[in-house]
């Protein structure tokens, strides 16, 4: 110890004559990452709840908000904040599927009652709402869930182009556990589903690999999983929250792969359906489409007996007479219907009912269910619109699935842009590729491209198929030259609709262009044939607007012992008959125990 | 109130009464909760009947707020920023006392243990009235982080009354210093009234306190 | 380090012997010759540094397995010695003498878990908690949530709503899946 | 020196009895017993030592905690994995990135997922930044313990500034979340590192003015020098790690030793001291300082400026981990730090248990370091092992 170390401390005295570090005003901003007090869009929020699943503090909770509706894929629920459990971690921010939750760099917030410190963000007005800095969600590569589907291994163009046989082939259980992983269970998909399956149940027993458990979730909701989940629109796919910012879950693929695990002898066993309570009511289903299977599926739960009149030799309906083979196999629909056909109901086959037998059925039975669906193709009536070489769609779908042999010639021209248009053009091009070895067939439609009604993986491998696809057109007339078609004249369509949303196509004629073809399809939709119903019952049903039958909730008709439901009701959509299977289904119980 | 309501299996030996022999030799009797503290209550305080008085009084209360040095929580690392050159609370005559004696504002920065509950309402106590509470961060207000621990408590109102609460996890220096604002304001408009309400409702501060503190050992009332 | 182990195995009677990282080895020992096993590792493997003591509770086996954590400085290596001790009658033989910090985990083990280790200073002391009157907190059966819920006077807060749940009350009440149950 | 030098009369000293304890009658007057805490004035936090005194002696000393536990290690078995980072760092206040670097870790590591070599960066960036904000508040906080206020102030504004990079870059000031399982939540902003040089200048001039103010202070020599001396055998008795067991000649750096992050890509060597009293356990952190200082600057400047920050990771709300336990050690400014994660295949942990190195450290050794200390010293003692209660009940 020297003196050295006595005077050395006293340079700290040097410090007098440096400026001071004090902050004359202390209030400073937050840094533009600081996570403040919350923001949210609340236009953009849809109330998934992936903000309160993640708070490890419950310190959000949802709430329905003032002016938000409830309405599909947004829940109406806004998250509330609670400040006496926030711990400012941010990963409310990180999981938001819209990205519509953020953090102001607001950092002060004083008050003396703490009953004031809890608000709805975006809903409560709060200083910090406009403030541009602050945490927001880290880009790029920073996901707190899987952004991209698992794609599902498909046969090549080449490959499936000549085939009929299934081209999707199916998750494996990696697959299919790596796409389930990627749900956040918000359930938002839940109420868009027409039949309200418990999609994020069944997606979760895939997680657990508890395949059982799926196909119970399954058939609480949709007796059809096989089917639904090949050919369903999938609208839970277009509302799913994960697809805000990444691609929606694949529900769709996910259904198939639970159905496809389970093999049909142990359905039983699994749904715990071995012995069902059967009661002396009978019904009788008219068609064997989705509809009405779904009706009987779920009447025969209620212990009710179902008997089912098939025109055709199969059940099915519309998914076997109308969609193709490589998309929806027999036999899968075979599974389907003989699960149902196992619990009592019965199909009886070819038998066309008329006038006289419906009088019958009505007679015979406490009520009648019809389910007839929509299988009369509906003509664009331009000129040569009643050639014989023009078909309808509908006709030729169902002559293939029958075996027979169609007119395939080099050149075809379908109109349409739904999706039973896209069906038929990749038919007659599978068939061309057989026949000739190319492919030949223009699709043309209405509407422009970005609208089309088709589901958009459909246009995509259609034309991966070697087909054309020159939407925007509207026909105009088709060209026969000796007898035999030439072509169809289009011209270049604006507009669909006009200003008050009517059907009212306009049409630029200056614009035209020419498609050669030797034979037209047209596949502009569907009507429905109710010729069978006796037409004293006819004046006492009321039909509402363009031609269909009033229901009410619970499909009956103005005649108590008549329901109706499916496509007829509808429109064309299998899920949709489904769901009106299981409806009707409490609603003919309730007719029936009060009778 | 000098009868503590001991359970036996908490008592406190240091508590109990004894013969002691005292430095001269003699014998004699102590009974330390009698011996050592007041019994007496907590007294609601009147304001002075001369309102400009008064005046004077809360401007002079709100212009020397000394702080208890007692950090209950993560939120005490953020007081020595507070007191040192950069935020430099001293020149709003904000400045930390190492006792409770000395002190009238107590910083409940986070969450309360229940070991140290005890310790703050001691510590609370015996600080001389007028006194101030501000509590700081989620846990004071209902639980923060811990709302579902077994030792911490949820809602610091329910033990000692609340003057100012600031949002936070923690709170930043800044937002203390515009809580400590917020106080000089109440105080100055004669609304610092806490320590009163804890004198007027003490038996129900008194039950909800003696509900989790299971080995109350000590006097109902320290000051 | 292997050999080491098999050597340790013929005589110490160790199991399940997991190689979770390069420089980590986790094995089970018997109740019985656990402290032997620590003191031969300290003195005769150089397995000089004691890391951490550790409780598990397995609630569904009915068993506690503590975890001796030793670390050998010089080889950088560090071995993670697992216990099943009985769930009912908890109690294992102290460690204490062999490194001082080892009171202290016993202590606290002893207070969350309730495992005693007879013999050690200062065991039956509260360490960390003060009154405590419940069942040993660390304890899987022990629901800290309800208790606190119980306990400290939470605040009252909206109730939360599932949105599936929200939006079949506002989008489509009385559905098929209640129905049924209600017939069953 | 000889005037102060009082040999004191040790005949009224407590003789320890048969069951191994010391025989200390309080109504004898010859001892006092004194309470240190749990309000603590100082640097470390609420912690309680009950001290008997003969004089100004200390016979006994007994370490209480307890005044922080908040039940992490219960609160964690009822959380997410994801969940859990947010509550698990909360578990030390001075430092709380150890605790996100070795929570994230251990549920990586037990999940299997490796992490970008970005985040890797980013990740010992952000821990020597803790360190050294740690460091800059217990080194000068050692000449609070004499009364030197002075540096007490200095640290804390050199803290301060780290703490401005800090919210820069996490977003958090003293929490800062960063290091999400999987990765860490963003890349440096712009400027981010010539803001963070000037404030290393800064640093690198309050080195050198502790140095003339504390370190080469007589006054501080003499409190500091020769007090509380632990002997090299008790290391690994006691347990004692870091800084502690450096200044007694161990070179026990998890940095060093297990690699981890990009370690082994840097260039340093931990300062080692052969003589274990506060002077040089003080001084030994001082060297950290710089230590820190300079491993900021090799990282900044050897760190990529892109990639990836985040690893893909199952979906955080249902993360699954099968059984399977690890520890996962770093070294923090006290020591090995390290976590001991049990999982069982659910979605939540079964057991962490956290290893602080004050567990060891300001129980055992500490109430028997201060047996013969002078009272006056005591905080000292306590800063000098770099005591930190919330490791200690977590």
């Amino acid at each position: 110890m020297s003196l050295k170390d006595t005077l050395i401390p006293f340079k700290a005295w040097g410090n007098l004559v440096k400026k001071p570090v004090t902050l004359k005003d202390p209030m400073r901003e937050g840094a533009p990452r600081y996570r403040g007090f919350h923001k949210n869009d609340v236009d953009t929020c849809i109330g998934c709840g992936s903000c309160e699943a993640i708070c490890e503090n419950e310190a959000i909770v949802m709430v329905p908000a003032e002016g938000i509706e409830t309405k599909d894929g947004d829940s109406g629920l806004r998250p509330l904040v609670d400040y006496g459990r926030c711990c400012w971690c941010g990963l409310c921010v990180d999981v938001c599927t819209t990205g519509s939750l953020s953090l102001s760099n607001e950092h002060t917030w004083i008050c003396e009652d703490p009953e004031e410190l809890k608000y709805i963000p975006g809903i409560d007005k709060k200083p910090w709402d406009e403030k541009e800095e602050g945490w927001k969600k880290p880009v790029p590569n920073y996901h707190f869930y899987g952004q991209e589907r698992v794609s599902m291994e498909e046969m090549e163009a080449e490959e499936r182009g000549d085939s009929f046989i299934e081209f999707v082939k199916g998750y494996s259980k990696e697959q299919a556990q790596k796409e389930a992983d990627r749900c956040v269970e918000c359930g938002i998909c839940v109420a868009t589903c027409p039949a309200h399956m418990g999609i994020p149940e069944y997606i979760k027993a895939i997680r657990n690999d508890d395949i059982e458990e799926g196909m119970r979730v399954l058939y609480e909701t949709n007796p059809l999983p096989e089917i639904c989940g090949r050919i369903c629109t999938h609208k839970c796919e277009d509302v799913c929250s994960v697809g805000h910012e990444g691609d929606p879950l694949s529900i769709r693929w996910l259904k198939r792969y639970i159905a496809d695990q389970v093999p049909s002898d142990k359905y039983k066993e699994i749904l715990d359906t071995q012995k069902i309570y059967k009661g002396d009511k009978k019904i009788a289903l008219i068609g064997a489409g989705p509809a009405s299977l779904s009706a009987a599926y779920y009447l025969s739960l209620l212990g009710h007996n179902c008997t089912i009149f098939e025109k055709l030799d199969k059940a099915g309906g519309m998914m076997r007479y109308g969609i193709p083979e490589y998309r929806l196999p027999y036999d899968q629909i075979d599974k389907d219907v003989k699960y149902i056909e196992s619990l009592g109901t019965e199909i009886i086959y070819n038998t066309n009912v008329d006038a006289a037998k419906f009088m019958e059925l009505k007679e015979n039975y406490d009520v009648v269910y019809v389910g007839t669906g929509l299988h009369l193709g509906r003509s664009t009536a331009i000129p040569g619109s009643d050639h014989e070489h023009v078909f309808q769609s509908i006709d030729l779908l169902r002559e293939i699935t029958e075996g027979k042999e169609i007119m395939v010639p080099e050149k075809v021209v379908v109109i349409g842009g739904g999706n039973v248009a896209m069906d038929i053009t990749r038919s007659i091009a599978r068939l061309q590729k057989i026949k000739y070895g190319k492919v030949g067939v223009i699709t043309t439609s209405l509407e422009k491209e970005e609208v089309m009604p088709a589901d958009r993986e459909e246009v995509v491998e259609a034309r991966e198929e070697g087909s054309i696809i020159n939407p925007g057109w509207g026909p105009k007339s088709i060209e026969i030259e000796d007898g035999k078609i030439k072509g169809l004249h289009v011209v270049r369509c604006l507009s669909i609709f006009d200003e008050t949303g009517r059907f009212n196509p306009s049409l630029d004629e200056d614009d035209k262009n020419f498609f050669e073809a030797d034979m037209i399809v047209e596949s502009i939709g569907q009507g429905m044939d109710i010729s069978y119903l006796p037409e004293e019952l006819k004046e006492k049903i009321e039909f509402g607007p363009r031609g269909r039958i009033n229901v009410d909730d619970y499909f009956q008709t103005s005649l108590d012992w008549l329901f109706a439901g499916g496509d007829m009701i509808q429109g064309p959509d299998v899920i949709h008959g489904i769901a009106n299977g299981h409806k009707a289904a409490i609603g003919i119980d309730n007719f029936l125990n009060k009778k | 109130m000098s009868e503590t309501k001991n359970n036996n299996k908490f008592e406190n030996p240091h508590y109990a009464k004894r013969e002691v022999t005292g430095p001269d030799g003699k014998q004699f009797i102590v009974d330390p909760i009698k011996d050592y503290f007041s019994d007496e209550r907590p007294k609601v305080y009147e304001p002075n009947s001369i309102p400009v008085v008064e005046k004077f009084l809360n401007w002079a209360r709100a212009e020397s707020l000394w702080v208890l040095g007692f950090g209950t929580g993560c939120g005490s690392i953020e007081i020595p920023p507070l007191m040192t050159p950069r935020f430099d609370a001293f020149r709003f005559g904000i400045q930390s006392r190492p006792t409770p004696r000395q002190s009238n504002v107590f910083i409940i920065s986070g969450y309360l243990a229940v070991k140290t509950l005890k310790r703050v309402i001691r510590s609370y106590e015996q600080m001389p009235s007028p006194k101030y509470v501000l509590a700081l961060g989620s846990c004071t207000i209902n639980g923060g982080m811990y709302f579902d621990s077994y030792n911490t408590i949820n809602r610091l109102d329910h033990y000692i009354p609340v003057d100012v609460y600031v949002a936070g996890c923690m709170p930043r220096p800044e937002a203390l210093l515009a809580a400590f604002n917020r106080l000089k304001e109440l105080i100055k408009e004669g609304k610092g009234e806490k320590a009163n309400e804890y004198a007027a409702n003490f038996d129900w501060y008194k039950e909800n306190q003696k509900k989790i503190i299971k080995d109350w050992n000590m006097p109902d009332y320290n000051w | 380090m292997k050999q080491v182990l098999e050597k340790l195995s013929a005589s110490f009677e160790i199991e399940d012997i997991v190689y979770q990282r390069d420089d980590l080895t986790f094995l089970s020992a018997k109740k019985e010759n656990l402290i032997n096993l620590i003191t031969h590792l300290r003195d005769i493997e150089g397995f000089s540094h004691f890391v951490l003591l550790s409780c598990v509770d397995w609630i569904e086996d009915d068993k506690f397995q503590l975890t001796y954590f030793l670390n050998k400085p010089e080889e950088k290596y560090d071995l993670g010695i697992r216990c099943m001790i009985d769930r009912k009658e908890a109690s294992m033989d102290s460690a204490h003498h062999l490194w001082k910090q080892i009171a202290t985990y016993q202590r606290e083990i002893k207070e969350m878990f309730g495992v005693d280790f007879p013999g050690s200073p200062g065991v039956d002391e509260p360490f960390i908690l003060e009154g405590w009157d419940n069942i040993p907190p660390m304890r899987r059966d022990f629901d800290t949530k309800q208790y606190s819920a119980d306990t400290f006077f939470p605040r009252e807060r909206p109730k939360t709503n599932d949105p599936k749940e929200y939006m079949k009350e506002q989008m489509h009440p009385g559905e098929w899946g209640e129905y049924r149950k209600e017939k069953k | 020196m000889s005037l102060l030098n009082i040999e004191t009369d040790r005949s009224k000293y407590p003789v320890k009895g048969e069951d191994g304890k010391l025989q200390i009658d309080l109504d004898s007057h010859k001892y006092v017993k004194l309470w240190q805490g749990p309000n603590h004035p100082g640097v470390t936090g609420n912690m309680a030592l009950e001290l008997t005194l003969a004089g100004d002696e200390i016979v006994e000393s007994k370490t209480h905690v307890g005044y922080l536990h908040r039940g992490f290690e219960k609160l964690i078995e009822r959380r997410l994995f994801v969940q859990g980072l947010p509550t698990s760092i909360r578990m030390c206040v001075a430092e709380p990135d150890s605790n996100e670097y070795v929570y994230s870790t251990c549920v990586e590591q037990l999940s299997g997922i490796d992490i970008p070599e970005m985040a890797k960066w980013i990740r010992a960036l952000l821990l020597e930044m803790a360190r050294l904000q740690a460091l800059l508040r217990v080194v000068p906080g050692q000449g609070g313990t004499f009364a030197l206020g002075l540096g007490v102030q200095w640290g804390v504004y050199m803290r301060e500034l780290i703490l401005d990079r800090f919210e820069e870059l996490t977003g958090g000031r003293v929490y800062h979340m960063f290091m999400t399982p999987g990765g860490v939540r963003g890349l440096l902003p712009g400027g981010f590192k010539k803001r963070m040089e000037e404030n290393l200048k800064e640093i690198d001039q309050f080195v050198i003015n502790i140095d003339n103010l504390m370190y080469s202070n007589s006054v501080f020599k003499k409190r500091a020098i020769d007090v509380a001396v632990l002997d090299p055998s008790w290391i690994d008795k006691y347990g004692a790690v870091g800084p502690v067991a450096r200044s007694a000649g161990y070179n026990r750096d998890v940095r060093k030793d297990y690699p981890y992050l990009i370690y082994d890509q840097l260039d340093f060597e931990p300062k080692v001291m052969n003589h274990s009293d506060i002077y040089n356990r003080s001084r030994i952190r001082w060297y950290d300082i710089q230590t820190s200082v300079d491993l900021i600057r090799q990282i900044m400047a050897k760190m990529p400026e892109k990639g990836d920050i985040k690893a893909e990771t199952p979906n955080v709300l249902h993360w699954r981990i099968p059984k399977g336990e690890t520890y996962v050690r770093s070294e923090a400014s006290r020591g090995e730090y390290g976590l001991y994660m049990v999982t069982d295949g659910s979605d939540k942990p079964r057991r962490i248990n956290l290893r602080g190195p004050s567990y060891t450290q300001a129980v055992a050794l500490l109430q028997d370091l201060l047996v013969g200390a002078n009272i006056a010293d005591v905080a000292a003692i306590m800063v000098s092992l770099q005591t930190c209660p919330p490791e200690i009940e977590r």
